[in-house]
């Protein structure tokens, strides 16, 4: 029951969104230009080109300057430039029929462009961040020239004509449709892309380079300041787009950003200081707050003997209140008894959180004592010798105050002491990757809409399998679930959260939220369920 | 005028007469001195009550800095309450979670929320006997703009709309923490932890930059060129980068990392001041005097040169002090302090900065001790410095 | 002269290339890499960022092309902002540290010596204290604190600057004031010292005793003795300020050189670091330089001083 | 001759932390025109202050407590500050020990120089060059018009001090007080200062107060002398007075400390015993009491007056007395050739 | 010491210096090639007998206090000997040099600055002790309350820092402290010209009294002429980095030969006005050159009355004027 009380919450959340959506059809844009102001809530992206970006704050400016296949808002996806497709039946070849479109230069885009632009992003010497991406497509040859083994050429991707787009993937992958909405995979204008003036990349932070086919246009730039975007005239859909200019400010500190946002200086804010959340959840409609596609956790270093018995990983997951931790930041945030957020629907629709259950993880203080007695069992009764460890985390107001949390319940419930370490965000890395941890925060947000996305991190061999989970259960029924679709693919991932959860190499703590500030006057915003924002079909409305 | 006046004396008398000058040590003529300089004393009484207040303060709560009580979250230390039933006070905090206090400002318990409208801004809470609806859709409500009050309880009778009086939290004196923390604690034990960096990294610094420093400049010639370079290029790098390299070379490990960054990096300036300080002196006949007498170079160094450039360095100690806190603060301040739970008063105040609007006490406690303690610092630093000037040494 | 100053300008490139050669190894001595991601990068792709970057060459190679690049002025690549040069980097943000940095000196100099002189002259008085309760209170206030309440109050509760960057005129009040904060109280401080002991040398006794007017015994003939020291104060001080700094940078969303700093050190973007030390070392040792060049200006003596035993 | 200056019962005090300093306790003294009167004295007998009270130089914490600074009939004590300021460099000149630090290291010598005649004497730029130039000649510094560019520390000290000099007498003030300005200097550079002095003493209408510790110096460009111990006037006379028949204890302990260049055969110096007195806490009696060679028992208690003991020689001891003992073989007088 | 005794060990040298040369560098760089000197003594050669106070005068920046200065080796020597007791001391090792740091001390100018303001009067006094007769505190403490005795310093005074007392008892500890070794030769830096006029004389005497009682041997260095002749037995003026004149002190002042001493003599303001007025005065035009850059030959030529040509190219040797006189010029 609780459980549901947790949903119907992120569920509240999401109405306001649909109603604003929805009143983009009342009013047109009125004669003068229509201006908004945004805070991107970062110091600047570190880039804006589709095929090298990795990061969300890049994101939101490609999926406002770009168009894929498809666009995917609210966790529909909609015709982008593919105005439908075709599936073979056996689910591995993709045909996308494409509109005819032009680029913000006037020129016309074609399928040729989408194949220079996918087959960039795999080609290992573009360095894309995102290349392992791939991996997931499923698209045959995709992943082994990534990985610089098999030639570009061999990539299952091709242009049969100027408005058909083929892809042949390795195995079926339901949610390939969806995934091609997202940022990565975005056609780019080959002239500009290699454009003799300037280094690989800065042609899209050039304004009289860049070349877009999206809502907007790149129009001026100021490094760690701000960008402007302005109406992109070419656009499939102009006419549906109802802001002129956006205004990007890059401005790192909440604060700062709030205040400017208080006063009228700011239409959008990305990042809103979380001591504030709770009173603006109460007080103030133009407050939002959504589900981000991916958990929380602590990382178990499994090749540990203190940590080799499932009972003391249990007892020490079972002891955490999730929901105080939740209460604390009141921004919406779900505790998680699984590691699959809310929000992905399984094969029968159903959402996949809700079926997967929470695995006897109480998301309160109800599971206490059971994990007293499995620290017992364990041969700990009451924390009683358990040696003190190190609960590290990366330099973070938001993670040390879990931290914080976190290490103060085990001290109560279990009687079992940890001390706290903050290490520098890239010194972290390191430690967590070459396993010089004890128990050490994660974090994952998925980048497709599948739970395959968030799981398929724990199966032996992913680089981000910190813990060093090792299950030949859990590796098989991720094969199976990569190489099948539909019920097959899910009771796969079923079973797999099953066992993760059962073995408990992690202990989810809980499921993101993304928060904003979106002033009235600001109107038919959207929001992809990855995260990013979509100003397409937003406008201004005066009062 | 009497004759038998006009008589001599004998001198031998007249030598005991001579008045005793007051024998004083260095120490007691610069305290003495220092005792009639008000703002230094004030500065002294000052730095006084901040170690007092870091530790010893502490033995005397029976609250932790690290106890939680998350239900007791973000609370002010003065309670605007309302008495929404007889001889009881509720207090409504920003977040909207609603407590029981005393009248007093003793917080006696939180009420569930049961239900909640968030459209129609109604909430309703619950202590298990009594329902308690709070309205706050006054001034936020379209059809409830301009009212004078923001919010209604409603208790199965009147609405209660003002506020019965606002009285001084005494659970928590300076506020809780978004962990409900008691704030005054943390404030005490972020003493303990500012203080003991500032002082610990400052005692390093001293012992290195006064070896450093009468080392070249007693040694002069090249070996005090050469190290001096040394020192020029250490003092042009900048020193955040300088800080957070080593910060992130030796790794968090608690307080020593901070002490180990502060104390490799204001040496510089004490081993420039000592380095002057002994270049004017070792001209000086004393220390002729000693060299004639063979004394060794150690001895000279340590007994004759460095107590005498004494003063300077306690007066550069007194500033350095509180420069450390400050470069401490900075360091807390973007993210590279001492460890969690433990916070210093750079980490408070960094904490409380995203909060700023709502909860701005959370920064001014923080903020008040460091500014108190640069202030009591200075002004002791100001009153050492004449207290300790040797040209003002004399009779 | 000429031969000292050379002979200074050599010493100070000799120390701008320490700096660069300490700072370039212990950047590399530190744990992460500029490519360090949470989720690693694929060994292949990271194979061709090291190559593109220069970076799987031996340590002394790096070292030495990097040096090669540094006396072009080539700064090479960002690594953290993809297809910008380290100069772009620099040339865009530094105008903007240099203009508050430059309007917060001369804020420093501007007030800072006159209340200082002021201060000493009242010796003492009601607004002798005063001034010096405030400078001494400038010193307390860590600059964190003073830009926040500035934002708090100024912009968010009055409204009367912008709170985030540097668009008009009144955006500048906030950042500049913040920044000058400190120094300005410690000039203030400074002069008034430095004042006070200039106040009883002999020769300001003769100006006296030559019946001139008080003013003249003051504006001329203790204040420009009196400077001196806070000459040596502002050179390291204009160095550090007009270099930027982290904090009044970070909160009022001025995208300086300070603030890509301390950015570009937690995201190990080896070049950029590398110039902004280089840049703040050159323009410390500069400053330094220039110190000297205001004594010798200010005070003839050093124009001819020979260093006896 | 008419008087010049006057000083009545002057007492200055400087109020340190450490309570009263008692610098002048009393002086008296009077100055005719044209007349060169010494102050003699050892460090801390007042012979400073008493010339900075005349000045109106004395600044925080010390005060003039006490008495009328008589110049030319006004008294000083009463003028304000700009009345004074207008007064100084002008009327009265003073120059100082130490001529390494009594110029401004900053500027020029023809800037501090012009600087002062133009506050003084309202005349134009280049004619206050001129003047300067004038009186840099006749201090004896040489290529005047070069030098006059320079600043002061590329001057020597024995030039400096004739610059300070120069910029003393620059507006043909009455009166120069000249305070020990040649213990700085090296002998033979003293020796040019003293000639330079004797000979401007011709060439100027000005009375000068001479102060020294230095009897010799005295010996060399006084009339009339004051000898000082202990913030108070021991004895006055004329030079032949002090010199050939001092009547103070003092001053005669004075003479007999010194070594003679003349004695032939070496004599031991019959020194005065004991330190010169705390003027934070000043014996009751005469200043001189604890190290005098004849302290009575009245010495100890009370000041003495001052005895009158010819026209021109005063004695502040009680061995002037009627009711005191004669001293034999008291004066013994500093004749140095038998 | 009596009188014959004097006499018979004055035939003795109890220090000879020879051709003693002591340079400063100025602007030690590490880039920089040109060295400049100050040549602050440049080759003088005297010696002093055992027991008699050979006095060394001069104006400021002659060289007087460094070269007594270099003599204890608080300097090094750039050049030529300081034998004492027939060892070069210039050479000595520091560790060889100890033996000798007992022997010969030192009494310093300045009262204020000669003595530790951070030590006791005992602490002062016994630092000497304690390295070179190492005893047991109490026997220290003895020794100087003995010491103190002599300097007529009370016991209670021991235990008193230096700010506690006047200028002249602060001398007074400063003897103290060079006497508390037992040294042979005393080297006095201007000790009395820092006093006051009434406490010279004290010092004075005491400083006679000393030599008499302890078999002293003194090289007084002063600028005060007047109180050098009254002391020294032999006198030395120095000029510019060389010694002028080398005699006897009654002899320097009845019959002084080079004319910078007789400038030097006739330039010493006289406490007797009838005798000044008498007095004809040489009075010397100009200042002191550099010694960075001294004139090549007579160092004195520059100001000299006499000086002829030959005196701006030969630098004149010291020659014998008489019995035991000697003086440095080329007009004689």
């Amino acid at each position: 029951m609780r459980r549901f009380i947790v949903l119907a919450l992120v569920f509240a959340f999401l109405t306001p969104m649909a109603i604003l959506a929805s009143a983009g059809e009342e009013d047109t844009a009125p004669a003068e230009l229509a201006v908004m102001n945004w805070s991107l809530g970062t110091a600047g992206p570190k880039t804006m080109d589709p095929g090298l970006n990795g990061a969300s704050d890049g994101g939101d400016i490609i999926s406002n300057t770009f168009e894929g296949l498809f666009r995917e808002r609210s966790g529909e996806v909609i015709p982008g430039i593919a105005e439908s497709y075709d599936l073979s039946d056996d689910g591995l070849v993709y045909t996308f029929h494409l509109r005819e479109s032009k680029w913000s230069d006037g020129s016309p885009l074609t399928a040729h462009d989408f194949v220079y632009g996918w087959k960039r992003a795999i080609d290992p010497a573009t360095a894309s961040e995102y290349g392992w991406l791939w991996h997931y497509t499923n698209v045959v040859g995709s992943e082994e020239a990534n990985a610089g083994e098999a030639d570009l050429e061999d990539v299952g991707i091709r242009a049969v004509d100027d408005y058909t787009f083929e892809v042949i993937l390795k195995s079926p992958a339901d949610y390939f449709a969806s995934l091609s909405s997202f940022y990565h995979f975005m056609p780019v204008k080959q002239s500009s892309v290699e454009h003799a003036d300037g280094a690989e990349g800065a042609w899209a932070q050039k304004p009289d380079i860049f070349v877009s086919n999206g809502p907007f246009v790149l129009t001026s730039y100021t490094i760690g300041g701000g960008l402007t975007l302005e109406k992109n005239p070419y656009y499939w859909a102009a006419d549906e787009v109802g802001i002129d200019v956006i205004n990007v400010k890059f401005i790192d500190v909440a604060s700062t950003a709030y205040t400017a946002y208080q006063a009228g200086e700011l239409d959008f804010l990305s990042d809103v200081p979380p001591a504030e959340i709770p009173r603006l959840l109460a007080e103030n409609p133009e407050f939002y707050a959504l589900p981000l596609l991916g958990t929380y956790y602590y990382n178990f270093n499994m090749d540990l003997d203190l940590f080799a018995d499932s009972r003391v990983r249990r007892a020490l997951a079972y002891s955490i209140d999730r929901k105080a931790i939740t209460e604390v930041f009141g921004d919406g945030r779900v505790p998680a008894g699984g590691f699959i957020p809310p929000g992905m629907p399984d094969e029968q629709g159903r959402d996949f959180f809700e079926t997967a259950g929470t695995y006897g993880i109480s998301l309160d203080d109800s599971s206490y004592d059971l994990a007293k007695d499995l620290l017992a069992e364990a041969g700990y009764p009451n924390g009683a010798d358990f040696p003190e460890f190190v609960l590290m985390y990366n330099t973070s107001e938001g993670h040390q105050l879990i931290a914080e949390m976190v290490q103060e319940m085990w001290k109560t419930n279990l009687g079992i002491e940890c001390t706290l370490e903050n290490q520098e965000w890239a010194v972290f890395q390191d430690t967590r990757k070459e396993g010089d941890y004890e128990i050490a925060r994660g974090g994952w947000l998925t980048d497709f809409l599948d739970p395959m996305g968030l799981l398929a991190i724990f199966v032996d061999g992913n680089t981000y399998n910190d813990p060093n989970y090792n299950n030949p259960a859990y590796n098989s029924a991720m094969a199976t679930a990569s190489a099948t679709s539909g019920a097959d693919h899910f009771d796969a991932l079923y079973e797999a959260q099953d066992l993760l959860m059962n073995d408990m190499p992690i202990i989810p703590v809980y499921h993101y939220t993304d928060t904003f500030l979106s002033s009235p006057q600001l109107q038919g915003v959207d929001r992809s369920m990855l995260g990013s924002m979509d100003f397409s079909r937003a406008y201004m409305v005066r009062n | 005028m009497d004759a038998s006046q006009f008589t001599f004396v004998d001198h031998s008398t007249l030598d005991e007469a001579e008045p005793a000058r007051q024998s004083l040590t260095y120490w007691q003529d610069a305290w003495r001195r220092l005792k009639k300089h008000k703002p230094a004393m004030a500065g002294l009484v000052g730095v006084i009550i901040v170690i007092l207040f870091g530790f010893v303060a502490p033995l005397f709560t029976s609250v932790s800095y690290s106890d939680q009580t998350i239900d007791y979250s973000n609370l002010p230390p003065r309670l605007t309450i309302y008495e929404i039933a007889d001889d009881y006070y509720v207090f409504l905090t920003k977040d909207y979670k609603l407590l029981r206090v005393s009248g007093r400002g003793h917080i006696l318990g939180r009420l569930d929320r049961i239900e909640q409208d968030a459209v129609n801004k109604l909430y309703t809470y619950s202590d298990g006997n009594l329902d308690v609806v709070l309205d706050f859709g006054y001034n936020l409500l379209p059809g409830k703009m301009d009212s004078p009050f923001d919010y209604s309880f409603t208790v199965d009778g009147p609405e209660v709309t003002s506020p019965a009086k606002k009285v001084f939290n005494k659970t928590y004196p300076a506020g809780s923490d978004s962990l409900g923390r008691n704030l005054l604690v943390r404030v005490m034990y972020g003493a303990r932890i500012s203080l003991t960096v500032a002082f610990v990294a400052s005692i390093v610094n001293l012992l290195i930059g006064v070896a450093y420093g009468s080392l070249a400049a007693y040694e002069g010639g090249r070996t005090d060129i050469i190290m001096m370079r040394i020192v020029d290029i250490l003092n042009s790098i900048p020193l955040v980068l300088y800080v957070i390299l080593i910060m992130v070379l030796v790794g968090n490990r608690g307080l020593w990392t901070m002490i180990i960054a502060l104390g490799s990096v204001y040496w510089v300036v004490m081993a420039r001041l000592v380095r002057g300080q002994v270049l004017s002196l070792k001209e000086q006949e004393f220390i002729l005097a000693a060299r004639a007498l063979g004394v060794h170079r150690r001895n000279i160094i340590f007994r004759h040169l460095v107590p005498n450039a004494i003063g300077p360095i306690i007066v550069s100690m007194t500033m350095m002090i509180p420069a450390a806190v400050f470069t401490e603060s900075f360091i807390s301040f973007i993210g590279l302090g001492v460890s969690a739970p433990m916070a210093s008063w750079g980490t408070l105040a960094n904490n409380a900065l995203t909060g700023l609007l709502s909860y701005p006490y959370q920064l001014f406690f923080p903020s008040l001790a460091i500014a108190f303690t640069m202030l009591s610092f200075n002004m002791l630093g100001d009153g050492l410095r004449d207290a300790l000037d040797p040209r003002l040494r004399k009779g | 002269m000429a031969s000292y100053f050379l002979r200074r300008f050599l010493y100070s490139i000799l120390t701008i290339f320490l700096i660069a050669t300490v700072t370039f190894f212990m950047m590399h001595s530190i744990p992460g890499g500029p490519f360090t991601r949470e989720r690693p990068v694929p060994d292949e792709i990271m194979r061709v960022l090291n190559e593109k970057y220069n970076l799987d060459a031996p340590l002394y190679e790096q070292y030495y092309d990097y040096m090669k690049g540094l006396i072009t002025f080539d700064f090479g690549p960002s690594f953290s902002k993809i297809g910008t040069s380290v100069n772009d980097l620099i040339s865009s943000g530094f105008p903007r540290t240099a203009k508050v940095g430059a309007l917060a000196c001369l804020l420093i100099v501007a007030v800072g010596i006159p209340i200082g002189i002021i201060s000493a002259l009242k010796q003492n008085r009601p607004i002798d204290y005063t001034v010096m309760f405030m400078a001494t209170l400038g010193v307390t206030i860590p600059s964190f604190v003073l830009a926040t309440i500035i934002i708090f109050f100024f912009a968010g509760k009055l409204g009367w600057i912008p709170s985030f960057g540097l668009e008009t005129w009144r955006s500048y009040l906030g950042p500049v004031l913040a920044l000058s904060g400190y120094s300005l109280s410690f000039v203030a401080r400074l002069t008034r010292s430095s004042m006070l002991e200039v106040l009883r040398q002999d020769y300001v006794r003769t100006a006296r005793a030559n019946g001139l007017k008080e003013l003249s015994v003051i504006g001329k003939h203790a204040v420009k003795n009196a400077i001196i020291p806070v000459i040596t104060y502002m050179g390291p001080t204009v160095a550090a300020i007009m270099t930027g700094s982290f904090v009044i940078e970070r909160i009022f969303a001025i995208p300086g050189i300070g603030r890509y700093f301390v950015e570009s050190v937690s995201n190990r973007d080896y070049t950029t670091i590398m110039a902004i030390t280089v840049l703040y070392a050159s323009f410390y040792v500069i400053m330094v330089l220039l110190v000297d060049v205001a004594y010798a200006l200010v005070d003839p003596r050093i124009r001819f001083e020979k260093e006896t035993h | 001759m008419s008087t010049l200056l006057e000083v009545k019962n002057l007492k200055t005090s400087f109020f340190t932390h450490l309570g009263e300093i008692q610098a002048v306790r009393g002086a008296s003294f009077t100055l005719n025109q044209g007349e060169v009167l010494g102050i003699v004295g050892e460090s801390g007998s007042g012979k400073s202050v008493t010339a900075l009270s005349v000045m109106g130089l004395i600044e925080e914490p010390g005060k003039i407590k006490e008495g009328e600074i008589l110049f030319e009939g006004q008294d000083l004590t009463r003028y304000s500050n700009s009345q004074m300021s207008e007064l100084r460099g002008n009327e009265i000149s003073m120059i100082f020990q130490d001529p390494m630090t009594s110029l401004n290291p900053v500027y020029t010598i023809q800037n501090q120089m012009v600087e002062v005649l133009r506050r003084h004497q309202k005349i134009g730029k280049a004619e206050a060059r001129k003047r300067a130039i004038e009186m840099l000649r006749l201090v004896g510094i040489p290529e005047p018009e070069k030098r006059i560019k320079n600043y002061p520390h590329e001057f020597s000290g024995g030039m400096r001090q004739r610059v300070m000099i120069a910029n003393a007498l620059s507006c043909g003030p009455k009166l120069l007080i000249a305070d020990e300005p040649t213990t700085a200097l090296d002998v033979t550079i003293q020796a040019q200062i003293l000639d330079l002095m004797n000979e401007l003493k011709e060439r100027i209408n000005a009375a000068i107060i001479l102060i020294t510790h230095d009897l010799g110096v005295i010996a060399e460009v006084c009339d009339h002398i004051v000898v000082m111990y202990g913030g108070s006037i021991m004895e006055t006379g004329t030079e032949k007075d002090i010199f050939y028949n001092p009547q103070h204890p003092y001053t005669n302990g004075l003479h007999k400390s010194i070594p003679k260049m003349t004695t032939e055969q070496k004599s031991r110096l019959i020194p005065i015993r004991g330190t010169p007195p705390d003027l934070l806490h000043p014996p009751a009696g005469c200043p001189f009491s604890a190290r005098c060679p004849h302290t009575m028992a009245v010495c100890l208690e009370d000041a003495p007056p001052t005895y009158g003991i010819s026209d021109t020689q005063t004695s502040a001891c009680w061995l002037m007395d009627e009711k005191a003992p004669k001293v034999d073989n008291y004066v013994s007088g500093g004749k140095g050739i038998e | 010491m009596s009188l014959e005794a004097k006499e018979l060990s004055s035939q003795s040298p109890l220090l000879e210096v020879k051709g003693l040369r002591k340079y400063f560098e100025l602007r030690t760089g590490l880039l920089n090639s040109r060295k400049s000197y100050l040549k602050a003594v440049d080759g003088i050669s005297f010696e002093i007998r055992k027991g008699e106070t050979f006095g060394l005068v001069g104006e400021s920046g002659c060289g007087k206090s460094t070269t007594g200065r270099t003599i204890i080796r608080l300097y090094e020597a750039t050049g030529g000997e300081v034998m004492f007791d027939g060892v070069d001391l210039t050479t000595l090792p520091e560790k060889e040099l100890r033996p000798y740091r007992k022997r010969i001390q030192m009494i310093f100018q300045d009262p204020y600055a000669s003595l530790n303001p951070r030590m006791t009067v005992t602490d002062i006094i016994g630092e000497g002790i304690q390295i070179h007769n190492p005893s047991t505190a109490q026997a220290r403490q003895e020794v100087i309350y003995d010491l103190l005795a002599r300097v007529g310093l009370k016991r209670e005074h021991a235990n008193r820092y230096p700010h506690e007392f006047s200028g002249g008892q602060r001398q007074r500890i400063g003897i103290a402290r060079a006497l508390a070794v037992g040294p042979e030769l005393v080297v006095c830096d201007e000790p009395i010209s820092a006093l006051d006029v009434s406490v010279q004389a004290q010092v004075v005497n005491m400083l006679e009294d000393l030599q008499d009682d302890m078999g002293l041997t003194y090289l007084f260095i002063a600028h005060d002429l007047s109180m050098v002749k009254h002391i020294s037995d032999r006198i030395g003026v120095m000029y510019l980095g060389v010694l002028m004149e080398v005699c006897g002190s009654e002899e320097l002042y009845s019959n002084p030969t080079h004319p910078y001493t007789k400038a030097l003599l006739s330039a010493i303001p006289i406490p007797d006005p009838e005798l000044t007025r008498k007095n004809k005065r040489v009075v010397l035009k100009g200042d002191v050159p550099s010694p960075i850059d001294p004139p090549v030959g007579c160092r004195f030529a520059s100001r000299c009355p006499v000086a002829t040509s030959i005196c701006r190219e030969e630098t004149p040797e010291l020659r014998e004027m008489g019995s035991d006189h000697f003086a440095a010029c080329h007009n004689i």
